[in-house]
């Protein structure tokens, strides 16, 4: 079983890759953004961070990245990618997901924690929540305000491709939750065969006891557990 | 008609400087010779009215592995690890241009730690604004918070503290101080030595530009309305994140041996120094530097401060793997001259020879020993007394106005601008008394903090030099850490003045003796004279950025009540005095008085035993008092933690005195009931008073006075909000 | 030698942030005249292209590809010929 | 009714960072012929003015007060009347 973190120039992909060594105690990789093969990992990782800096656009510049063709190669075929913070961007401009990201509502960069509510624990990605549950992840970013046209969040919704919602420590969807503006609340979404999941906040920054917060582990558990089923393989957790 | 000034005056020379150059020389100076010495020889870069004054720092200590004279401290924290950190003062530039101004801060102070070869796993600031009711400040605020965002976040290094004070003095001449701190190994720190006659020096980074040129001088004078600022220089995180990766990559690799990042002066003082260091010459070619626009200059070259380029020595063979890591990372490294053996400081352009003089003639510039004066107010504000003046009827309304001064107020708006979780280190982020990192694959921490309060060093520039020292010292102490080291940042008006430089000299006094006393060494700082507008002097502000080590990073603690039930008892013997405290400021408009009295052996006992306490697991929380006195300290807990409290303050005299007059060495803590028994004792044998003021629980804050009259009840609630509001709603 | 001026703009019925918080400010400020405010993005591309419809072509390329996010922006752009 | 396009871009010297990143990007996108790309952001403001005259000062003022950061930047506008 074997994990890649994608390196633009300029993402975060310290973090993601400790994270899978060190807590979870998995294999994993760095892919860098001019690598073409991507043949040989059971989940790929576009991490936070500012590819490129940001420039032009969030992700803009990392989309047409040379490693971009064989990630939407191994979309097309099923493989399983997460995209953090910048990751979501680095999709959604390459197409891998529905919608564009806009600056924040509040044209500011903000760094705490939200709550969040899971609206669909059956992916890959979120087998270990419970529908409806309510978790607190940190958030770090300018642009996080999603967007899409009408029709096209209808046609999310009814796909149940909104997988992550910026709520109150209650779980009401209201505006005061929401931290950038983005559209009905929007954190995360998939792409619609569910394999492809992009979110603005970061597991990967609460995972460990000393951090104060463990809610993000699950999700990567979630990914573990649904290869373990898929593969028919033991899978251990460290950490 | 105006006579033309002399090319050496323009340039910041002066008469006798220009004459001392010549007789060293032997003959004139050319254009190009007089501009390196202009700004090797501006205090920004010489330091020349400041380094008989710092050397009463003490500099040494069993930790210390690298002290003042390279980019920045290194202190060790075991298992043959070091912390790196320094200070760095971006003052002017973020007068003219905040945003990149601040920006430009974080980058240079980044590059003085990677430089060492450190990794940088943090950043901290210290910053001071006119009143936020003036638009212009607000404008100067968010240009400055977002500036340092837009780039530490880019950079990916988590921003996780600093302390930011408003006052009108700073109106036009904010202060933006960045700290950065990096983690090494002891055997892979690098230094900034130019050694090795042949030896290859190589410029990597961003190509050089015209931008900047002149800044150090503009760092070395008041602003005015004639100030003409120099070509503002703008910021590349993201290149700077792949510079630190590259760099890191070849000083891992063992290929350097030297380096130095291009900060003030650029390309002049950076090639200077480090031959200044190694005792040897060094060449440089002008014609080789990449630059970035038609037509620049060599003098432009030489003296452009073009951020995110380093500047480093290689020994030939290693050329090109030198240049194919940069590559890989997308950086271009070029090399420019070579180290030589005859102590000369030569430039070229290809084959001409453009400049010429001995190195030491740059680096070792004349010092100077500015007069000093105490000013007439310092008597005179130091003996006010209280007598008279009117106590508020509602105590509440006050501890709520207190609240809400931006001083206390919740600085959140500030710093969740920061990314503050990056790079996954983060135990304690901004807000509380320090922040704490663990370090990963151990289980040690380090805490660190920036403090100063310019009000104090205003009134009283020795006294409030040593309580800068103090708070940080305190601040690491309340969340368990032992402090290890100091960086400091001295910003102050125009030393040229006698009263500007009795209060520079007498706050570094007052520093080295609170230094000396708690036994933490100065390892790295930056002074920033000059901070006047139209001839006002900004309050003197002495910034301190202070490291402290746990042995363990899961036992620390935060000021925040936790349970209810809880015992909370104050640590150290409580003398209040309302002179130059913030109530006095807010309420009264009174800027005056005494400085709070520090007894130093008293706070290092203090210090050690919230430690041990800290470290034993007895005690829940602690929060130092400060700005707004006891009464303010307790309502911060109570906010934190969501809890109200009951207390009781069973002192004599005014009522406003003992609630918001200010106090030093004193920390509030909480234990259970069970343990209340044990922490007395242990204070009891660290010698300090400890005195039980009431407990935690409740939706309420309630304050009596000895004969049990309630002087305060507040919700908690309602204080949360006046608290955490009051500085967003500027904006 | 062509120059291309690249002009960005946010689609119709996409909330134009920026212009509105300019606005704003420009309305605080007292100009009660301005009625509307839009923004936009511009980049001026320098192509050493002989021929025009070669040049039409690659910049049209790439806006597609990578400059214009068609989500929610659309763009025009003016050609002209410089000299060396 | 008028409305101004107020064309605003990095002084000389200040270092274009979009710019050079758009450049290196379309370069690896074998755009060769990209000799150069310049960044910079526009403003259409209307203006319920009958003035051309008052019109053009305003925009001028406006500019300096608010829209464009002198220590970086400057500007250019075009102003042209337009129906109600
Ligand atoms: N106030 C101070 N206290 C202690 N050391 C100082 C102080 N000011 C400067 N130094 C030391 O002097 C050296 C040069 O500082 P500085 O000019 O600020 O560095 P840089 O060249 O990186 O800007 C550094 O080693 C710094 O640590
Ligand atoms: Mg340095």
């Amino acid at each position: 079983m074997r994990f890649g973190v994608v390196v633009f120039p300029g993402s975060d992909a310290a973090d993601c890759y400790y994270v899978i060594d060190q807590v979870l105690g998995h294999s994993v990789s760095y892919i860098w953004h001019q690598d073409k093969d991507l043949t040989d990992f059971d989940c790929v990782i576009l991490p936070g961070g500012f590819s490129y800096g940001d420039y032009l656009r969030a992700g803009s510049v990392a989309a047409v990245a040379p490693v971009m063709d064989g990630i939407v190669k191994y979309a097309d075929q099923g493989g399983l990618i997460l995209g953090i913070g910048n990751g979501f961007q680095v999709l959604l401009e390459a197409g891998l997901l529905a919608g564009a990201m806009r600056r924040n509502e509040t044209p500011r960069f903000r760094c705490h924690d939200v709550f969040l509510k899971v609206e669909n624990d059956t992916l890959p990605f979120t087998n270990r929540y419970r529908r409806g549950e309510v978790i607190s992840v940190p958030i770090a970013h300018g642009e996080g305000n999603y967007y899409i046209d009408h029709q096209e969040l209808a046609a999310l919704e009814q796909e149940g491709q909104v997988v992550f919602r910026y709520c109150t420590e209650a779980g009401e969807i209201t505006p005061e939750a929401n931290p950038n503006g983005s559209i009905g609340n929007i954190a995360g979404i998939c792409s619609k065969k569910g394999n492809v999941l992009g979110l603005m906040p970061h597991p990967e920054r609460c995972t460990e006891e000393i951090l104060g917060n463990t809610a993000g582990q699950r999700l990567f558990l979630s990914i573990l557990n649904w290869l373990g089923i898929n593969r028919q393989e033991g899978v251990t957790v460290h950490g | 008609m105006a006579e033309q000034k002399p090319i050496w005056q323009e340039m910041g020379l002066t008469a006798g400087e220009y004459d001392h150059i010549c007789e060293i020389l032997g003959r004139e100076p050319n254009y190009l010779e007089t501009g390196l010495f202009a700004v090797l020889w501006s205090e920004h870069c010489s330091y020349k009215n400041s380094r008989p004054v710092l050397k009463k720092f003490p500099t040494e200590g069993k930790r210390v592995l690298q002290g003042p004279g390279e980019n920045a401290g290194a202190v060790d924290i075991g298992d043959g690890q070091a912390v790196v950190f320094k200070v760095e003062s971006h003052n002017h530039p973020s007068a003219v241009e905040p945003y990149e101004g601040a920006a430009t801060g974080v980058g240079g102070v980044t590059r003085d730690i990677f430089t060492m070869g450190a990794r940088p796993i943090a950043s901290l600031n210290s910053l001071r604004f006119g009143s936020l009711d003036d638009p212009f400040v607000r404008h100067l605020l968010s240009g400055v918070v977002a500036g340092i965002g837009g780039y530490g976040n880019r950079l990916g290094v988590p921003t996780v503290g600093g302390n930011i004070f408003f006052h009108s003095s700073f109106k036009e001449n904010p202060l933006v101080n960045a700290m950065c701190v990096g983690l090494v190994d002891h055997d892979k720190i690098v230094r900034g030595r130019a050694t090795g006659t042949g030896n290859l020096v190589l410029l990597a980074g961003a190509k050089t530009g015209s931008d900047g040129v002149h800044g150090c001088t503009f760092a070395s004078e008041e602003l005015s309305e004639e100030t003409e600022a120099p070509a503002v220089q703008r910021g590349d995180p993201f290149l700077e994140k792949l510079l630190i990766e590259a760099c890191l990559e070849v000083m891992e690799k063992d290929y350097v041996v030297g380096i130095q990042d291009l900060g003030a002066a650029g390309l002049t003082s950076s090639s200077a120094e480090m031959a200044g260091r190694a005792g040897t010459g060094i060449e440089i070619d002008v014609s080789l530097v990449p630059t970035r626009d038609e037509g620049v200059t060599p003098y432009e070259i030489m003296l452009s401060e073009s951020q995110e380029r380093m500047l480093m020595v290689l020994e030939p063979q290693d050329e090109q793997a030198v240049k194919d890591i940069f590559a890989r990372w997308g950086v271009e490294a070029t090399v420019v001259g070579k180290v030589t053996d005859d102590n000369i400081y030569r430039l070229r352009d290809g084959d001409d020879v453009i400049a010429e003089v001995p190195v030491k003639a740059l680096t070792d510039s004349p010092v100077w020993y500015p007069e000093q004066r105490e000013p007439e107010y310092y008597q005179k504000l130091r003996s006010w007394k209280p007598d008279g003046l009117p106590i508020p009827e509602d105590l509440g309304i006050v501890l709520s106005q207190l609240l809400a001064s931006p001083n206390i107020a919740s600085k959140e708006w500030v710093y969740n601008q920061f990314d503050h979780t990056a790079l996954l280190n983060t135990v304690i982020g901004p807000g509380a008394d320090a922040a704490v990192l663990r370090i990963k694959g151990t289980p040690k921490g380090i805490a660190m903090t920036t403090d100063g309060n310019s009000r104090y060093c205003y009134l009283d520039p020795r006294r409030g030099g040593a309580i800068a020292v103090a708070e940080a010292a305190r601040n690491l102490s309340c969340v368990g850490a032992e402090p290890v080291g100091l960086t400091d940042g001295l910003n102050f008006g125009n030393p040229e003045k006698p009263e500007i430089y009795w209060q520079f000299s007498q706050a570094v006094e007052g520093m080295s003796e609170a230094c000396r006393t708690l036994d933490i060494p100065v390892v790295s700082g930056n002074v920033s004279f000059y901070n006047e507008s139209k001839g006002e002097a900004i309050f003197p502000t002495p910034v301190v950025g202070m490291i402290g080590f746990l042995p363990d990073a899961g036992k620390h603690v935060t000021g925040a009540f936790h349970h209810p039930g809880d015992k909370i008892i104050l640590l150290g013997k409580f003398f209040p005095q309302l002179g130059a405290s913030e109530y006095l400021a807010l309420v009264h408009e009174l800027e005056t008085g005494a400085v709070p009295e520090l007894d130093l052996e008293q706070e290092k006992r203090i210090q050690e035993c919230c430690r041990l306490l800290i470290r034993n697991g007895s005690v829940k929380s602690a929060h130092d008092c400060a700005e707004g006195g006891l009464a303010v300290a307790v309502a911060e807990c109570c906010i934190a933690g969501k809890m109200g409290a009951t207390i009781e303050l069973p002192f004599e005299g005014r009522e406003d005195n003992f609630l918001f007059g200010e106090v030093q060495s004193c920390i509030i803590i909480t234990c259970t009931p069970r343990e209340l028994a044990d922490v007395l004792q242990t204070a009891a044998d660290s010698e300090i008073s400890a005195l039980v003021l009431g407990q935690t629980g409740g939706n309420h804050l309630v304050i009596h006075d000895a004969a049990g009259c309630a002087l305060i009840k507040q919700r908690v609630e309602e204080m949360e909000k006046i608290w955490r509001g009051s500085i967003s709603k500027c904006f | 030698m062509f120059e291309a001026r690249i002009y960005i703009s946010l689609k119709r019925g996409i909330l134009d942030l920026e212009g509105k918080t300019v606005n704003q400010s420009l309305k605080s400020l007292g100009y009660d005249q301005v009625e509307d405010v839009k923004t936009g993005k511009y980049l001026v591309l320098t192509l050493s292209t002989a021929d025009q419809a070669a040049a039409e072509q690659a910049v049209q390329e790439m806006c597609e590809k990578l400059l214009v996010n068609k989500v929610m922006e659309e763009y025009t752009f003016e050609l002209r010929e410089v000299a060396e």
